[in-house]
């Protein structure tokens, strides 16, 4: 029960989804806010009015899902975060379910995420399609997650994996790039040298990859299976070592 | 500033290692006027951080410390006329499209286009990635042997050594010597890497050697303040629950040298990684000469190795460079005949072998 | 690799990912990229990352706002942040001819939709009171122009084209180009060959090189250009300084700062054996002596690499696109003599339109082939060298 | 930390020269680079990263990596485990990227 365990029944659920055929035309809000307290900006920042107009202050939001566009600006103004958007239309296999999220660090547009659950269980990945911040939101981000459609209604919130341990191995110092941050790049598919150098920056600071480019190396062959003879490097140009422009064209006040 | 003038010589050295030094005193013996430029203010590269004496044989110095042998090779190259050493100077390019090679020296930018070039540009130090590794008072052994035996200070109170390699062992005995406490030496190998005298000296002054062992991570809030160590299998996987705490401030790492080629790659020698021999080293004949005529490498630049063969393979490209310059007819052959046969006397024996593994694959 | 395509692109540079990307956009199905190393390897990948819509000639400031308008855009068109940072390029001029030029480029700019404006030289110190104004008569900024991080545009494009279905293949060299009674029919790669009645060589400094695999002569050739870059500093110039020939602009949210200097003697080639040439010494004491007379305060920057890339000029310096008549189903998009980077976005949609509808939604007749046998040069005078 | 005594080496130190640290004055010698004489005194922060914000000491000792870099003079990014140590200079941390203006 949810006064027992904060999480609403699948009873309560049900009655708060919209119609099937609401869910094939497109975006469209769902609202889980099952307690009668004084709170209405929901009725009052809904610009179609398909929120309707609270008689009284306590009562529970009443919604025309035909009036509704979808639009989202509802998420951000309820302030218990009880109102997300789900539209089934996203892609064949795909629904997208747009979630307030209030936490940090906020994911980057394009990361994949573990989606959760009411119960903040995991339950499937979800991919970061949108992230929505503006003033009128007042740090209220919204977020676009990508999940597959049989969870529409399931995933109404996301866990950043935590980094492990690796976040501190530093491989990169100019740069500051970390074991983790590598092995991210080369999981997304950039396997060679050169795309994890313009990926990262990995080699482009101060040191040119003198202290980067042996581990890197190793980690390319690990994780392809490329023999280390196969791995191209990066190119090696001048300076050798960082060199102050004054020591080459003086102080600009010679000549 | 830069300098208009385009100075011009026989035979360019960048390096002033036990390579450099070799090869500037051969190709000035057969007649080459020789820069050397070194980047260091006083020459012998790691020489002079080598207070141990050295193997090999007479003829590599056997039995000098190397820090003597640098300045007995000082003194021979200070005493030739045909050697201008620049010191303190750090080659910057090589432009190969019109062979001019840069450098600065006290803040000036000067350029120099000599007949050939000998690379002697030595080994950079591995990096070894561990939680926290870029903590401060965690440092490559090169930065550990620069404080203490050229500025005369003490990295730490309590030191924690990864890698048993003649460096990690030679580092640990020079910090006892320096009254400075060596907590333990780890090293992920099932066996110590260095020469086995070594790691006896050190055992004897009781510090620990952890063979199968690797750091698992570093700690320290502003700085280094200790390291877990954990024992790994046969497949260099940890084995949990045997955790060590090792209190440290400073950790120095030993794990291996790499080939210092960034000068051969912007020139555009054909390079080929050779595990044997460290890392990528440039493809070349068995007089040292590059897949570009007029490029020569000695040293560790050509292949990680010991400074006496450094020291053979300087004078075999130094030989070399002058002969083909048209120098020393009379001589060059046979003094270059004696530089192959001390090379394959030193590279002879079970310690050699893996040398002579990597050469077979790098000279054409 | 497929072995059959709709259409096959030469070329993983902006210009060829972005035709690739707005093709099947547009519904084209089995589009094929075949690049000869990795993507971007060419000039996209080793530009300046400039982006402007300060030119001189109408059909380039219309391809420029157009592509501009993309690059602002990015973020909220395709979800990728490419760094992109108005901060304007301001363009020293030291003679009152070069004052009266731009004046006259300024007032079409504003015709055609461009804020460009003129800054005298009391402004300029107001504004950038780390520029040196000796000898500066007055000074064009325009803020919408800017800098990309190149990388940003090329990783995007080649992940929304996956998202589309699109098949890139690095390391794929194309050999060759098949025809039968000149129509085309295939492309040969050291992979394997490819049946399709399309081509679009988007071969940068190659182009002349694929041009003769259709027995096309290309007044396209490779001219090595150099950059150089610093160390990060925190930023404070967050525009493009031009002298003309010289150029410098520091790099958001990075801090390095980029420069560039043209020498008019630098050759043109008809090939060259790859296309990361060395850059020389010359090029870094040219470069960094201006450097420290533009801006002083530069002069405790520390230089960490230079290097080389080509630009693929014509004999007007102005880009090569479109169908070509001679060999049907054959495309171009090159010879865009160094401001190529900033207009992929635009191209790639140009080509897409051309392709697929027959039409373009800017008229791009004039930068055809033909021109040259013509000779209906369209020389453009807001180049930067 | 200074090695005073060795079994092996002896050492130079020639004159002392006296300098600041983030305004604390401070003493090391001639011939010293900077990151030396402040290792000596126990300074093992001399920059804090600019991403990260991870505190950053000695590493290479060759100048060619970027961990050792601090503003010295009001000049930035100075290399001081390569910087000879001079009368009267003033040395600060750097944090994060070098500010020119």
């Amino acid at each position: 029960m949810l006064i027992r365990t904060g999480i609403p029944t699948p009873e309560q659920i049900e009655k708060v989804m919209p119609s099937k055929e609401r869910l094939t035309q497109g975006p469209v809000a769902v609202i889980e806010c099952f307690q009668s307290i004084p709170c209405n900006p929901c009725a009052t920042s809904c610009p179609t009015g398909a929120i309707l107009p609270f008689d009284n202050i306590n009562d529970l939001p009443k919604f025309d899902e035909n009036k509704c566009t979808g639009c989202g600006i509802c998420v951000s103004s309820c302030p218990g975060l009880a109102i997300f958007i789900v539209d089934e239309t996203y892609s064949e296999s795909e629904a997208l379910v747009r979630i307030p999220y209030e936490y940090l660090p906020v994911p980057e547009a394009g990361s994949v995420v573990d989606a959760t659950d009411r119960a903040g269980q995991i339950v499937c990945k979800g991919k970061v399609v949108k992230i929505f911040t503006s003033k009128t939101q007042d740090k209220t981000t919204v977020l676009s997650i990508a999940v597959p459609k049989e969870y529409s209604m399931t995933v109404r919130g996301i866990k950043i994996p935590k980094k492990t341990e690796t976040d501190d191995i530093c491989i990169c110092r100019c740069e500051e790039i970390s074991l983790e941050e590598l092995r991210e790049v080369i999981k997304q598919g950039y396997t060679d040298f050169n795309e994890i150098k313009r990926k990262l920056r990995v080699g482009m600071g101060p040191c040119q990859g003198r202290t980067c480019r042996p581990l890197i190396l190793r980690e390319i062959a690990m994780v392809t299976g490329r023999p280390m003879e196969d791995i191209d490097l990066t190119t090696f140009r001048p300076p050798t070592k960082p060199i102050k422009i004054s020591v080459i064209a003086g102080d600009g006040n010679e000549e | 500033m830069r300098q208009k003038n385009i100075k011009t010589t026989d035979v360019l050295i960048a390096g002033g290692g036990p390579a450099g030094l070799c090869a500037a005193l051969a190709a000035a013996s057969l007649g080459a006027k020789v820069v050397l430029i070194d980047e260091n203010e006083v020459l012998g590269g790691q020489l002079v951080k080598q207070t141990h004496k050295f193997f090999g044989s007479e003829k590599q110095y056997a039995g000098t410390r190397g820090i003597h042998i640098k300045d007995i090779l000082i003194s021979e190259v200070e005493a030739s006329s045909s050697i201008e050493v620049i010191n303190d100077a750090t080659v910057m390019g090589y432009y190969t499209e019109d062979g001019i090679v840069t450098y600065i020296k006290n803040d000036d930018f000067y350029k120099i286009k000599p007949g050939k070039v000998i690379f002697a540009t030595g080994a950079s130090e591995r990096m070894l990635p561990f939680p926290k590794n870029d903590l401060p008072g965690i440092y490559g052994a090169g930065g550990v042997q620069t404080l203490m035996n050229v500025y005369g200070i003490a990295p730490g109170n309590n030191v924690l050594m990864i890698g048993a390699g003649n460096i990690g062992l030679i580092v640990s005995y020079q910090l006892i010597q320096a009254g400075v406490n060596v907590q333990a030496i780890v090293e992920a190998m099932p066996k110590i890497g260095g020469y086995l005298v070594h790691a006896s000296k050190i055992r004897r002054a009781g510090v620990p050697i952890y063979t199968s062992h690797t750091i698992k991570e570093a700690y320290g809030q502003d700085a280094v303040e200790g390291a877990v160590i954990w024992e790994v299998d046969e497949k260099w996987q940890p084995i949990p629950g045997t955790e060590k705490d090792i209190k440290a401030d400073n950790i120095c790492l030993a794990v291996g040298l790499t080939p210092a080629t960034e000068l051969l790659w912007q020139a555009g020698c054909e390079m080929k990684y050779v595990p044997e021999l460290s890392g990528h080293v440039p493809v070349r004949n068995m007089y040292l000469q590059t897949t570009l005529e007029d490029i020569y490498v000695a040293g560790d630049a050509a292949g990680v190795e010991e400074a006496s063969s450094a020291m053979v393979e300087g004078r075999l490209a130094g030989y070399s460079a002058a002969k083909n310059l048209g120098l020393g007819k009379d001589r060059a052959d046979a003094l270059i005949q004696d530089a192959l046969d001390e090379l394959s006397s030193l590279r002879e024996g079970e310690v050699g072998a893996k040398i002579r593994k990597g050469l077979e694959k790098i000279i054409v | 690799m497929k072995n059959k395509a709709d259409v096959v692109i030469i070329g993983a540079g902006v210009h060829g990912l972005a035709a690739a990307f707005n093709l099947a956009k547009k519904g084209v199905k089995d589009i094929v990229v075949c690049e000869h190393k990795y993507i971007g390897y060419g000039a996209t990948g080793r530009c300046a990352a400039g982006v402007r819509e300060q030119f001189g000639l109408p059909l380039t400031i219309q391809l420029a706002k157009n592509s501009m308008d993309v690059t602002v855009n990015f973020k909220e068109l395709y979800g990728y942040d490419i760094e992109y940072t108005p901060g304007g390029y301001l363009w020293l001029l030291y003679d009152e001819k070069d004052v009266d030029l731009w004046r006259n480029n300024i007032k079409l700019q504003n015709s055609l939709g461009v804020n460009s404006v003129l800054l005298d030289v009391d402004e300029i110190k107001e504004k950038y009171p780390y520029v040196n104004v000796k000898g500066v008569l007055a000074a064009t900024m325009n803020p919408r122009d800017g800098y990309v991080n190149p990388f940003k545009v090329l990783y995007a494009y080649k992940e929304m084209c996956e998202k589309v279905g699109v098949e890139i293949n690095s390391y794929t060299t194309v050999t060759g180009i098949r025809r039968e009674n000149g129509k085309i029919t295939g492309v040969e790669t050291d992979k394997g060959n490819i049946q399709t009645d399309t081509v679009i060589s988007c071969a940068g400094p190659y182009s002349r090189r694929v041009g003769k695999m259709v027995d096309l002569d290309l007044p396209v050739y490779p001219q090595r250009h150099e950059m150089l870059v610093t160390e990060p500093i925190k930023v404070f110039f967050p525009c493009m300084v031009i002298t003309g020939p010289w150029y410098a602009f520091q790099t958001k949210p990075h801090g390095s700062v980029l420069m560039g200097i043209t020498f008019p003697d630098e050759p043109l080639h008809d090939d060259v054996p790859s296309l990361q040439p060395a850059s020389s010494w010359r090029f870094l004491e040219e470069a960094l002596k201006v450097a420290v007379d533009i801006m002083p305060v530069l002069k405790d920057v520390s230089v960490v690499r230079q290097w080389g890339g080509y630009y693929d000029m014509t004999p007007d310096g102005q880009q090569i696109i479109g169908a070509v008549p001679e060999v049907p189903g054959f495309y171009l998009s090159c010879g865009w003599s160094g401001h190529g980077f900033q207009m992929g976005h635009i191209t790639g949609r140009l080509l897409s339109e051309l392709i697929v509808d027959g039409t373009t939604s800017i008229d791009i007749s004039k930068s055809d082939l033909g021109r040259f046998a013509r000779g209906e040069l369209i020389p453009e005078p807001g180049i930067i060298g | 930390m200074r090695i005073e005594q060795h079994p092996v080496l002896c050492f130079e130190r020639g004159n002392k020269v006296s300098f600041t640290f983030d305004g604390k004055p401070m003493e090391g010698y001639e011939n010293e680079t900077i990151a030396a004489a402040l290792h000596a005194s126990g300074v093992k922060i001399l920059s804090y990263s600019s991403e990260k914000n991870h505190p950053r000491g000695f590493f290479c000792a060759i100048g060619k990596c970027s961990s050792c870099f601090m503003t010295v003079d009001g000049v930035p990014n100075v290399r001081t485990c390569v910087t000879k140590l001079r009368e009267g200079m003033k040395v600060e941390t750097q944090r994060g990227k070098g500010e020119l203006l």
